[in-house]
């Protein structure tokens, strides 16, 4: 069994996004995604902070302290790049205008709840961000994770225990097992697996059923 | 690669359908896209909701289309003015359906579209004829009334210069509406006088990312008559 | 008795805008205010096209098409000026940023509803453009008209004949006759009257009561 | 003559009182006004609301006003991060009052209260934690909540440029929250880099008209720390 590392996680959704598209990575994981496609494949990517068009990190010699993303990490703008400021650029993403966003997760249910922002009810200092302007407004959201959590637990479920960032929105999961539709009316249809993952294995490791078709 | 620009006024038109809300630029002739309006009376789309600042003037662009019985509904904020006969024909006959809508709540229902918000609350037209049949709430002792975001399925817009993204830099008082419809439309055409390279538009100066930009058509339209 | 010629009455309310407010001018006789503002008397004119900081109407020589104001005349931009959507120039508008509006009527209440959009409840098609919006969200709200009808009838009035533009929001009213503050739980205030002209006299062309002090 | 450029950080920080609302920009360190801040943490100013997107990092700016007991209340969008140690502290003692708000709610709640909205309804954090105590509504068989206006006494901001007028013009990603924090406003206060003479500035560049500030304060503040 070869479950996918982060970066085969990462190349994976890279290689399901077409030229053209608008897209948005959450921090983290997703953020990697961009590292995955290539230059020539345009995809427009998106940070809260304004930013349309971003392009890979600089080099020490081109770093630009004014240019950052929403992970506050210095980028790049590539040719055709724009800046607005937070509330266009919030209007871009809550008027349905990104063509994609990913996102972390720690739990996604199977009728299309996202669950990432707050690891429990009490918790009442969580960090939203912009999760859920994203979560609600994008054209497409899909998630990357881990199966499960550290300690086994699963985080494909049949309904969110953590409170939830967005009702109803996941479309995809891709996840160190495979790759996972949210189908309405259905719940997680497998798409993919991870090789010598069986849907047996991928099965116990979720706590939502896994449909094939 | 990403190429927004078409070669042909038939292709910039494509796909308009019978029954569609149209958006249309400009604000007296600056920003108005002309040519697009002359197209879309060519591609023969009809029961048409058009949304403008006016009703047209004179018997050309979206007077034309109305007065070809294009028109079904007519969304906008100042009908009458000098030379809208058609308008005042079509109407008088019962031929036109009339959405008065004052011109900042015309802008920010568009805006609301564009940007997620399915309706709003204003002062504007709060107690007054144009309230009728709107929800009335009072917030902090001032009356305000409910207004819905209006979508669009087209715009057709106007700007100065363009890029293969789509980009769009707009000349002077010329942005007035085009950049919120931009925003509002399923489906956004742009008719803009100069082409750029990828990457010669000055990021800061780009009003309308082209992410709201769908089609781009060069036509040399010159100066906006006066 | 003089009453105020028209360039008198856009004179005198020029005389009463001090420097730094930014101001938007009604079409007709409140644009005609600006030409007796002196440019270096620093006053921002905004036009709801998204016009701020319009100069003088241009000589020939230096006419620009693109650069129109809300009557769609053609007009120039002072140094400082700059250009915004329409959506931004009525935020502006709406969002109380605008110091002083002039507008023209038909009918000013003692209460300081204006009407001046619609002629009469069974016009289906008045136009109204801005009026609405620069009626309800400019921080003063003056009206600047004929203190009656062509055929006489008062202008200044108890209550409104017409349909309302905006509720409560004129602040002063200049006319051929004089100048009248609109104070709130009083009515209207005599400010000034044209040479030769009476109080008695203003009264009888009034159908509201003229106070003084 | 306009000018709104001040001489002085006593200058620019005049009349802000206690129980203030004080929006303070950036993201991250580019487009913060950390000078401002600073003055503001000397003017003395307590029992303060602050809205920004983060909760202050370190002992520095924000956190330094907050470890001073000076506010009463944060409203923000991403309270915990590394280094938020002093908000921590205090909210854990019950000494800070929050509010979270997402990010783009938090941009729109500003922009609304600048553009005379005073609620406007959204999809964002419907059906979560965050839409307690908020009224819901159906919108097209969509679920929506009403989100109030937030209106400030006083913006502390930062441009990249500026002219006597107090437009100004932002930096790459500089702009972020500024510009709507200038609009929602009594009191508009503009740390800028660089200014210039009035009409130096291009009119298609400037992004916040001077319309909505207040006072211009020229510090040069170097790149923003990573």
């Amino acid at each position: 069994m070869q479950p996918f590392s982060r970066s085969q996680m990462a190349a994976r959704a890279a290689s399901d996004i077409p030229e053209g598209w608008v897209v948005n990575l959450g921090i983290g994981m997703p953020t990697a995604i961009a590292d995955h496609v290539p230059l020539d494949r345009e995809v427009i990517f998106q940070s809260e902070n304004g930013v349309i068009g971003m392009g890979p990190a600089p080099d020490k010699a081109h770093e630009n302290p004014w240019l950052i993303n929403a992970g506050k990490a210095m980028v790049t703008l590539r040719p055709g790049g724009s800046y607005v400021h937070h509330s266009d650029s919030f209007a871009m993403i809550r008027g349905g205008h990104i063509d994609l966003c990913v996102l972390g997760g720690f739990e996604v249910a199977e009728n299309g709840d996202l669950a990432n922002w707050a690891t429990s009810e009490n918790d009442s200092a969580p960090a939203v961000g912009g999760a859920m302007d994203l979560g609600a407004g994008a054209k497409r959201l899909w998630v990357i994770m881990d199966h499960t959590t550290k300690d086994g637990r699963p985080k494909l479920v049949d309904q969110c225990g953590y409170p939830l960032t967005a009702l109803g929105t996941v479309n995809r999961v891709y996840t160190n097992l495979g790759v996972f539709d949210v189908v309405k009316g259905t719940g997680f249809v497998v798409r993919d697996l991870a090789p010598g993952v069986t849907l047996e294995y991928a099965q116990s490791q979720s706590a939502a059923k896994l449909h094939t078709t | 690669m990403i190429n927004k620009i078409v070669q042909s006024m038939a292709e910039a038109m494509e796909g308009i359908k019978d029954g569609s809300t149209v958006l249309i630029g400009g604000f007296g002739s600056v920003g108005q896209p002309d040519a697009l309006i002359e197209g879309l009376i060519e591609q023969g789309a009809k029961d048409l909701t058009c949304v403008a600042n006016n009703a047209g003037t004179g018997h050309v662009g979206l007077a034309r289309l109305m007065e070809l019985g294009r028109v079904r509904k007519i969304i906008c904020s100042f009908p009458r003015s000098a030379g809208s006969v058609v308008f005042e024909e079509l109407y008088k006959a019962g031929k036109l359906e009339l959405e008065i809508v004052p011109q900042g709540t015309l802008a920010e229902r568009m805006r609301a579209a564009g940007a997620g918000i399915p309706a709003f609350y204003t002062a504007t037209g709060a107690g007054t004829l144009l309230a009728r049949g709107k929800e009335a709430r009072e917030f902090d002792g001032r009356d305000y009334i409910l207004e819905k975001s209006l979508p669009a399925d087209v715009a057709l817009i106007e700007a100065w210069e363009a890029d293969r993204w789509g980009n769009l830099i707009y000349k002077d008082s010329g942005r007035n509406f085009n950049p919120v419809m931009a925003m509002a439309a399923t489906l956004t055409i742009a008719q803009v006088q100069n082409i750029g390279e990828l990457g010669t538009l000055d990021p800061e100066k780009i009003v309308t990312p082209g992410v709201y930009v769908n089609r781009v058509l060069r036509v040399d339209r010159g100066a906006p008559w006066a």
